[in-house]
Formats: C-alpha cells, structure tokens, sequence
C-alpha cells in the first residue's frame, strides 16, 4: 500500500494536537476539523488545513462523520486518524471511509464490529477461551430481562454501555430496586455520548484492579503486545491515574494476559492498535472486561516504557508496513505515570468547571511529557470532555516516577477555572497508592476519607504560607509592583540576606 | 513612612498584618516581628518574594467568585480588607440574612427546573438541574425556605455564579 | 555516608533549574544563588532558599567561591552542586569546600587536580596507554617555546586552555606568523573566562568527529561507561547540537573507547560522573583529547538513551552509595539529539543578542523534552553565556529524532531577542547532517554557503508566507482585532470554507 | 465598506494588497482576486487565518528596529506603510543620503573605540568593539567616509540600536 500524504484528524484537544505533531514528524500534511467552540484550539492553529463542521455540540460537529468524510474527500486527504472517543468506535463511519477509498486509521470494520461491540466481544473471548466476568453477552432489551439476570448472577451487578467507553453509560447496582432506573439513565447516557443506547449487565467483581493489555497487529498476520498498564484508580469508572508496568504483574503474568489478548486478536482478525481489558482480583485471576478498539488517551505510558511511538506505528500499520520488531524485541524499561488534569472541582462533587484559562504555567524539567491541547487565554468549552491535559513522568523505577510527576503537579498552576491538580498530588502523596495498594474502588474510598493537611515547611506562623498569602495579597493589591527591571539592592534586601544567612 | 496596617482574609481566617515599603523593599510586620523582605515580580500576577532567606512564589489568580494566591503548590483564598469594607460584606444577601441566592455552580444549560416560585422547599431538595460536559448537576436549597423568585427555563444558558433563583 | 538533606545549586540557568528539580525529587531542600542580573530567574523562584552572591559578572557572582562557600555553611547546606562552567572544574573550591565539611559534588580534588587541567590529564593519558594527539603536556611559558613546539609537530596546530571547557581559550594556528598574537588572546580569554591563562598546543588533527564517553564511578571503585556521544557540529569549537548514540560507533568502537575511558578514570582514582572527550578520524583511530570532570552541557541525550538520570546518580555516588548496576546492565535505547538555543544572531556574524524575551511560545509533544532556564518577560542578561535552553528529541531511531526536533524548532517562538532557531533547523535539514558526514569543521563549512531557501507549500503568489505574513501584518494593524470569544459564523467564514473545500 | 488599500514591505520587497472588513471576517484583494480569510486572535501577537481551507499561525513580534511577522516556522520582516510615508522613510539619514550612522548591534559595554572625530576611514574599517556574553565584536564603517560624530567612550554601556558613531 502507498504511504500516506494527508491525514485528516477527526477530533479535538490534546490528542488531536499530538496526531497533528505525529504527522508531521512522518512528513504527513494533518488537516484539522473543528466546532465553533473550537475555532482557537491549538489542532486549528497548527494544521495545514482546517475546516469547521458545525457547532459546538458534538452531534452537530465531531460526531458528522458524513460532513467529515465530505471534507476529507473534497480536501483530498487519504485517510482519517479518528484518536478516541467521537467517531473512533464507529463501525458505520470505518464503513464509510472505506467505501469512499479513504484509509481509517484503526481495525478493519468486521473486527470492530466483532470486538467494539462489549456484548460480542464477550462472545468472541468465550470462543476464545478466555476467562470473563458472567452476565449477558447481548444488548438488554428490558428492565424484566435485566432484573432475571441479575437475579441469576447475583448482587451487586454492573450496567454497561455496550457500546461504551470512558465509563459513560455505566452504573453499578446493589439492589434490584435500583435497577429499572439506573437502566433508563445509562441508556440514555450512552444514547447521549454514542449514539447507541444498547446497556449489557455483568457481575460486579469485588475490588478487583483494572490492568490492560496494549495490543498492535499489522496486515500481515503479525500480533504483538506492548506489555500491560494498570488504570485502577478511576473515579465513577473514568481513569484517573495510570501507570506502566502495573506494580502486582510479574514477567509471567504479562505473558498470560498478553498471549489471551493475542489469541482474541487473531481470532478476531484484528489489525493496528487495541487494548483488551481485564480485571484483576486479589487472587491475580484475570477476567476479560472489553476491547478497546482504538487507540487509549493512556497509551502514552506504554510509548514511555517500551521506547516507540504507538501513532507512528498506527500509521506505519495502515500504510501496510510489517511491524518493525519481534515479540522478543519489545522490552519494557523503567516506570510511566500519568495523571489526567480535568476542568472539575473536587471540592464540590467534582462540577465540571468550563470557563477562560486566565493563568497557565506548565511544568518541566527532565522525564516529564505532557500531552496538552490548552493554552493561557483558551475557553474551554462546556460542550466536551472536561479533560485539559494529561501530565505523564518517566524515571527508572516506580517511586522516583511518582516523586518527579508528584514535582511536577506541585510546579503546575492553572488559573480561572478549577482543575483537580490538588486531588492528583493527594494521591500521589498517599501511602497506599506509593504501595500500590491500589483496585477501581481505591480513589472513591479515598474521597471519602477527610484531605490530609500538606506538613509546611514554616517553622513559625509568621511564615507559614497562608501568612505569605497575605502578605502576597496586599503586595499585589499595593499601586504598583516593583519594577521588574530593578537590579539594585536596597538596604532592605541587604538586610533580609543578613538576617536569612544569621538564622 | 509609617506602616500600613490591613486586615487579610486568608481561607476564612482574619490575618492583620502591617506592611512598610522602602525602595522596591517591603518590611512586614507580623506578630510583633519586623521582617524585611525582597519582592520581585516576573510577570504580572506572579511575586517572588525573599524572606529570610526562603524563597516562595506566589501566583495571583481570580474566580469570578474569588481571589486565590498559590505559594507554591499550596492555594489560599484570600480577601484583603479593612474592618468596615467587611463589615460592608457581612450585609451581603446570602451571608447573613433571610435572603439566599442560589447561583449556577458552573456555566453550562439549564436542563430542569424542579420549583416554582411560591414554592416551600426544604434544606438539600433540588431547585434546578444544570448540565455542562456531559454531566447532570443538581443544585439544591442550602435551608428551608420559599422561593420568592425563578430567573432562569429549561434551556437557558447560565455563566458560573448567576444567579438562577432566590431563596426566603 | 548519611544522605543529604539541603543542596546548594552553586549555578544559574537551565543547569541550576534542572538539578533544583532533581533534588526535589529526592526529597532535598535546594538552595539557589543569584548575582543582581538573576534576581527574578527561574532556578531563584523555584528554590526553597535563595541568596544573593554580588554583582551580575561571573567574577562577583558565580565564581565567588567564598561567598558561596559561606551561604552553605550559614544555610546548613551539607552539599554543593556546582553545575557545569562556573566552579565546576575548580580544584581549589572543591577542596575548601571539603576543608569545611562541606559535600561538593564531583570527583575528589585529586581527581580534579590528575584530569581537569588538560597538560596534566595528557600526561595522565600517556600513563594509561591511551592514544592521543602530539602536542605538549604542560602549559607554554613563552611564544618562543609555543613556535618551537609546532613547529616540531608541524602545522595546523591547536591552542588550548588547560582550564578550559565550551571552546574559550582556544585558536587554530594554520601559519607561524599567527601563533604569537593568537597565544596572547587566547590566554587572555582564557584567564577572564576560566581565572586560569595556562595555554597548551597541540596537533590540530584534520576533519576529526568530536565523540565522548560518559562515565560514571562510585566511592567503592566500580566505573561505568555510560555509551558515548557525538558532538561534531561546533562554532568556534563551541557545541551546538549533540547526538547519542554516535552514528559511526558500533558496539565494538563503543566498548574500546568506553574501556579506555574506565582505565583512565581507575588511574587517576575518579569517582562521580564525568567525560572522556576523543577526537575520532575517518579512519576510526580515536586520540584522547581532555576529561570534564562534572556534568556536561549535553548529559541530556546520553540520559534518554540509557533511561538514567544522571543527577539522580550523581547525588547517590556523593551520597556514598554503590552503582545501582552493572556494565552489563546499561543498554542503549532509541537516539536522542540535542540543540542548544543560544541568543546570538547568525545572521550577522553571531553577535550576542542579550535583552528581553517579549515572546515565548514553546514546542511540546512526544519525545520531546526542554532543559530550560527563561521564560516570556525575562531578560537574558548581557554577562553570561548565550545558551537559552537545551530542545532534545528522542525517537527509536535517529532519523525520526531528528524529523520530530525539526517539527519543534518548528513550533518554537522567541521574539524580542534573535537566536539561532533557524540556523538549527537548517543544519537539521541539511543531507550531509541527517547522513551523519558530520566533523568538526562541518558546521563552519555549511555556513560558508549560502542558506538554501525552504521550499513553500503555497500554489500562487497569492497565498506564498510573505503574502500571509503582510495580510497578518495589516490586520495586526487594524484597530482591535476579532473578539476572541466570537463563534458565530460570518457569511464570509462560510465563503472561506466553501471555496477551501471546491478546490 | 470599500476595500482599505495598503502597501507593506516584507523582507525588503513592497506588496500592495487591498483589505476589506466584514463581520469579524476579512477580504483581501490581491493580484486581482478576493480572497475571504478567517481570522482569530488566540492571544495578543498571535493570529490565526483560515484561508481557502489552509491554516496560518501568524506571530508578531517586535524589536527596537523591525516588526518581524513568523508565519509557522517562516520569519518576516514587514512595515506596512503608504506610499508617503514610506517617501518620508527615505528622507531617514543613514538610509540614502550622505550621513551614516553606526549603531550598536547588540547591548553590551564598549571595549575599545578605535577612531576618532575627523578620522577618514576606509570601507570595513573597524570603528567600535564591543563585549557582550564574554565575545568582543568589531563594528565595521559600512563604506569609507569621514567620521563627524563620535557618542559613546570606551567603558560605556549600549542598548541595542544605539547610536556610536555617524560618519559622513
């Protein structure tokens, strides 16, 4: 197959800007496609071409896969990156693209129809011979069928979106009283967020861990996994924190769960990207959760770790090019961490919090990548995702990957909207999270704890930090700042250097 | 020059502190210490401040609700005042008296509005239901009262703060 | 030895952040200092203390070894970390500091004394069997013993800084007649920059690669060799991009010249990081040129391939602890390449280009990382190096590292000072460059041709860069700019779009 | 609204190009075409264009002597002017007529002055060095001339632009 010349990107915010640099760097033209909220985003301002497609509500822009595949036939692009989310899962809109001649960027439409679906996978992995969690293998289609098998397989249950993803559209339920209900909100959750209101049930495994396999196969029968990564702290089924190698799976382990994930692969005639799900219990027992069929807002852990790009390799995929390494050659070094900075407040349950980016100053420094798509003066808009940013720290092992990403948060500022920057650092800090001790019910139990205060290093109350605050406070308020350009010393300055170098 | 006394209110607590500038320095003087120190402003909204030898950066930022200063990674809500501005404040509908104003928590659409007014609502029962990012947010009556006025329908637009109904 | 609790950072810049930052990681209080001109400097925000040491020039700031010596021991420091330049390779303040039971973080002064002076460490090389270039071995006392000298070995020939370090103090001599006057500059530049005028000659060895060996000892007498790196591309003998791993070395050349460095480093009783810098020919025979007895400027890449970090590493060693591996352990992984942004202005004939960064937007993405010291509004002092920051990009393999530093060269933005951005990306473009035929003098010989022009993507006149950069120029002009927060369409924006999408 | 006709020097050469405002959009007439363009201001200095589908990031920056315009990696230098005061530019001494002067290249301390009042010098002739970041640089007459005017003395600080010498 020829090599790709355009590539338009059909999506938004961080992961749009980082196809677009992928491109690039592969002497790819990226076109952009933006919602009038989006007309400033930083994908616009620094791709080739760009082309509105609507307003700012996603059914009306990044969710017209009909005005997207006219826009990339008309600029003449020959294929279509989908990142996650939108369009990314959708079976019809892979359809499309390849009726028109254009090249989609991730699996075959008959694997993502056998595999995107939650319920069919669920079949697959059983013909596969690989161990599930029990419920139904088929879309709910009424509130007496899900109260049977809930009955059948027993409290507590979860409701998933079949169709689903980011944990829109799930709910969990201990009492068959809450169940009708919960199934009309998921439904419509999930009709909301994908455009299929198809719910499925499965039995609620207690505390298990969320640990998933990275997949990539090429077209010439070639499957490999990149080694595992463990999403376990989540809060309402939303990845919070991820890291790569999980902490509780040994090079055994990785085999097992990686080998399963192969076979459903094959078995499903899988080709680029993916992730199979699984469920972790105390045991180390994995049950398969779901395929991803697409690329992971977490997949940058895996690149960390294994030292590759996995969108160079998408497109290296797509373009018909065998994978470049063995199985054997692929060797995970080091430890990733990444934490994502959402537009929400903690401190009152979690409101998302849209509004103008008045303040932004970033972190750095060694080991530290963050896959950004805001800036100092960005709107972030009501109408997406409340992700801003995902703030990832490479170091040789575990602890100093925490202790550096933990640096980082603290050298991170924010202004003009909440962010839960102060949450991340809480967890990070926390003695069972440095232990590991960690499953998808960890962070939930965590909120419901009281905050910690953070020990300040003040010896006294005269310079504790809220006294610094203040003094802050009125410096500012105080007509004019001294002059920045000002290099003399006062006397004053003299004597506070006489006095810190006395102490 | 003589010092220049100001009350701060720092995350809800009252700090008074009187400050002195001499030549680009400041002295503070705090809890009966006169303490010089070194203040440097990089670039608006953001201090770096040398005291005794310790080094902080504090970073100026405003809510339409508030004013915080972060030293470091630690956040303070902060509101300088002399005792009859906040006296001023203490009048305020909403702090202290019978009146309560229930404000949008985020921008985003009315999705339902659960009252009308004349209503009795009680303490914790929902008034109107906000979306924004795909997610439904209930705000609910901080007390027991009536209300005596509805500002916002289903499908308004509301900013962070607006006032969407009035409590009595 | 007890672990340390409070660093003094005894440099300013993007070495004084980056090492800030590594002792927070560990859990180390760091403590900057600051002349008049970095008052409002980064590494002086970031610090948990921070002092003033003097004026702006180096010679009442940064080199004031006493003044330093004294806020460490007044701030209950129990180690300095010198950086690189500055004191780094200062035998007399590494033993006060010593004398006054103070940690400095380096090779013992011994060490420093055998092979920080170049005349000393050639003399040292000729001990260990290592090849090296003809010249002398201590430093010249007169013209008449220089010209004796190189005339002796023959011409061209190399004048040297036996304290020296970033290319100052050195001149190539092609005729007698030149030797002379160039000694005495030489010296001069030599005693301003290093407060040491000793002057060496050697034989300058035609078209040679620069290429080093990181090593790495422990109190215990383990030494490791880190891999190497390629510093070919030079100014003045001034590195401006580096590379690792080298292009030409292959495993065979890595373990000759890695073993002979070690052999060094035994003989003269090393320990803490420090590099081994050769000349290699065409023909691969590689002449031992000097040792840098700290931290490099371009440690970064050799930290990208090998997934150390090695301030981490460096703190451990001072800290007495062992290796934490073995030769057999480090495995090189993926290239990295490095280029420094200076403010100096290459288009007319690299003048300094101090004063105030009025713009700064930088790049970001995958692999890339920063090791910067400014930021949008600082002044880039007139008394220091010009060195801006260190871009580095890390692929799998060179040439995408190089395709993914060239997008963020790209991305960059420095306005209000010149720098050499655009010179950075040409070589980055340049076949010779990107085929690595790269040497010493590769760099002056680019430059001496003309720049070729960039290709334009535009089709007509129309829409070429300068017809959007006068467009853009008008409309900056025009009183107030579109609102920002506007989303609505205008009829022309549709237009826009309409004919974007009929081409 | 008719279209505003402007000319703007870029990189040395004059364009004259026609612009026309509409509702937060813009028109340019150009080599006989009318081109919508989109324009959006993400933050001050910076402009995003949407041009016939292409994308332009356009960054202004301003030194003591240019405006520099990137569009994405490409730097421009432009002045817009018309016609008359781009006359008037010319009349600017040092750019056509008989006195030049020779400026500071960059800030920094005089090193040495190595002419004086009424000297003649020669094309390339050194006149001033100055150091900056530890490199001495030898300002040069830019052809040979007499020097009439001599404003600054070894030791002297000089800002970027600053007038040393003018020579006639």
């Amino acid at each position: 197959m020829a090599s790709l010349r355009k590539i338009l990107i059909a999506n938004r915010g961080e992961i749009a800007l980082r196809l677009l640099r992928a491109c690039r760097e592969l002497g790819i033209s990226p076109v952009a496609v933006y919602s009038d909220a989006d007309r400033g985003a930083l994908h616009v301002q620094h791709a080739d071409e760009a082309y509105r497609l609507g307003p700012a509500p996603s059914v009306d822009s990044y969710l017209r896969g009909d005005r997207i595949l006219e826009i990339a036939r008309q600029c003449g692009a020959d294929a279509i990156h989908p990142g996650y989310g939108f369009l990314s899962e959708n079976v019809e809109f892979a359809e499309a693209c390849t009726a028109a001649g254009i090249t989609f960027i991730g699996p075959p439409a008959s694997a993502m129809r056998e595999l995107g679906s939650k319920t069919r996978a669920r079949a697959a992995a059983d013909r596969a011979q690989m161990p599930r969690t029990p419920g139904s293998v088929r879309g709910l289609t009424s509130a007496e069928e899900a109260l049977t098998l809930a009955k059948e397989i027993g409290y507590p249950v979860m409701l998933k979106a079949a169709a689903g993803g980011g944990g829109k559209g799930m709910r969990a339920i201990q009492r068959p009283e809450d169940l009708p209900s919960a199934l009309i909100s998921a439904s419509d959750e999930a009709a909301r967020a994908f455009g299929s209101g198809e719910v499925y049930l499965e039995k609620l495994i207690e505390r298990p861990r969320h640990i998933e396999i990275q997949l990539l196969a090429d077209q010439h029968g070639n499957v490999v996994y990149l080694g595992e990564r463990e999403c376990s702290v989540q809060r309402r089924h939303q990845k919070v924190i991820e890291e790569a190698p999980s902490a509780v799976v040994g090079p055994e382990l990785r085999r097992r769960m990686g080998e399963a994930a192969c076979r459903l692969a094959r078995e499903a005639g899988y080709v680029n990207a993916g992730t199979v799900e699984f469920l972790v219990d105390e045991a180390q027992n994995f049950y398969f959760l779901e395929v991803n069929t697409r690329l992971q807002v977490e997949h940058a852990v895996t690149e960390l770790v294994t030292g590759l790009d996995l969108v160079h390799l998408q497109i290296a995929v797509a373009e018909g090019k065998p994978l470049p390494f063995t199985q054997e050659q692929i060797v995970l070094r080091g430890h990733a961490v990444e934490v994502r900075v959402y537009a929400e407040d903690p401190d009152s349950a979690f409101l998302p919090s849209p509004g103008r980016i008045t303040r932004l100053l970033r972190p750095g420094g060694p080991g530290i990548r963050e896959d950004e798509g805001v800036y100092e003066g960005w709107e972030v808009p009501t109408e997406y995702d409340p992700m801003l940013s995902k703030l990832v720290a490479y170091a040789p092992d575990r602890a100093t990957a925490i202790a550096r990403l933990g640096c980082a948060l603290d050298e991170y500022v924010i202004g003009g909207i909440r962010t839960n920057l102060k949450l991340l650092r809480r967890v990070l800090d926390d003695a069972d999270f440095q232990a590991a001790r960690i499953d998808t019910g960890y962070l939930d139990r965590l909120l419901a704890a009281p905050a910690p205060v953070r020990p300040d290093a003040a010896t006294d109350t005269a310079t504790d930090s809220a006294s610094i605050a203040a003094m802050a406070a009125v410096m500012f308020a105080a007509p004019a700042a001294a002059p920045t350009t000002t290099r003399a010393q006062t006397p004053w300055q003299h004597e506070a250097l006489r006095r810190g170098l006395r102490r | 020059m003589t010092p220049l006394a100001v009350e701060v209110e720092v995350d809800g607590t009252l700090r008074r502190l009187a400050l002195e500038r001499n030549e680009g320095g400041w002295v503070v003087h705090m809890d009966g210490r006169a303490i010089p120190v070194d203040m440097y402003e990089p670039m608006p909204g953001v201090l770096s401040l040398l005291m005794e030898g310790r080094s902080y950066r504090c970073v100026r930022t405003v809510m339409a609700d508030e004013e915080t200063i972060a030293v470091g990674p630690r956040q303070h809500r902060v509101a300088v005042s002399d005792p009859r501005s906040l006296r001023a404040q203490r009048k305020r509908p909403g702090a202290g008296n019978g009146v309560l104003q229930i404000k949008a928590s985020m921008p985003g659409r009315v999705a339902r509005v659960l009252v009308a007014p004349g209503d009795a609502v009680l303490a914790h029962q929902g008034v109107v239901v906000i979306e924004a990012m795909k997610m439904q947010n209930e705000l609910k009556a901080a007390r027991d009262g009536r209300i005596v006025e509805l500002r916002v329908a289903a499908g308004d637009k509301v900013a962070s703060g607006q006032v969407l109904a009035v409590l009595e």
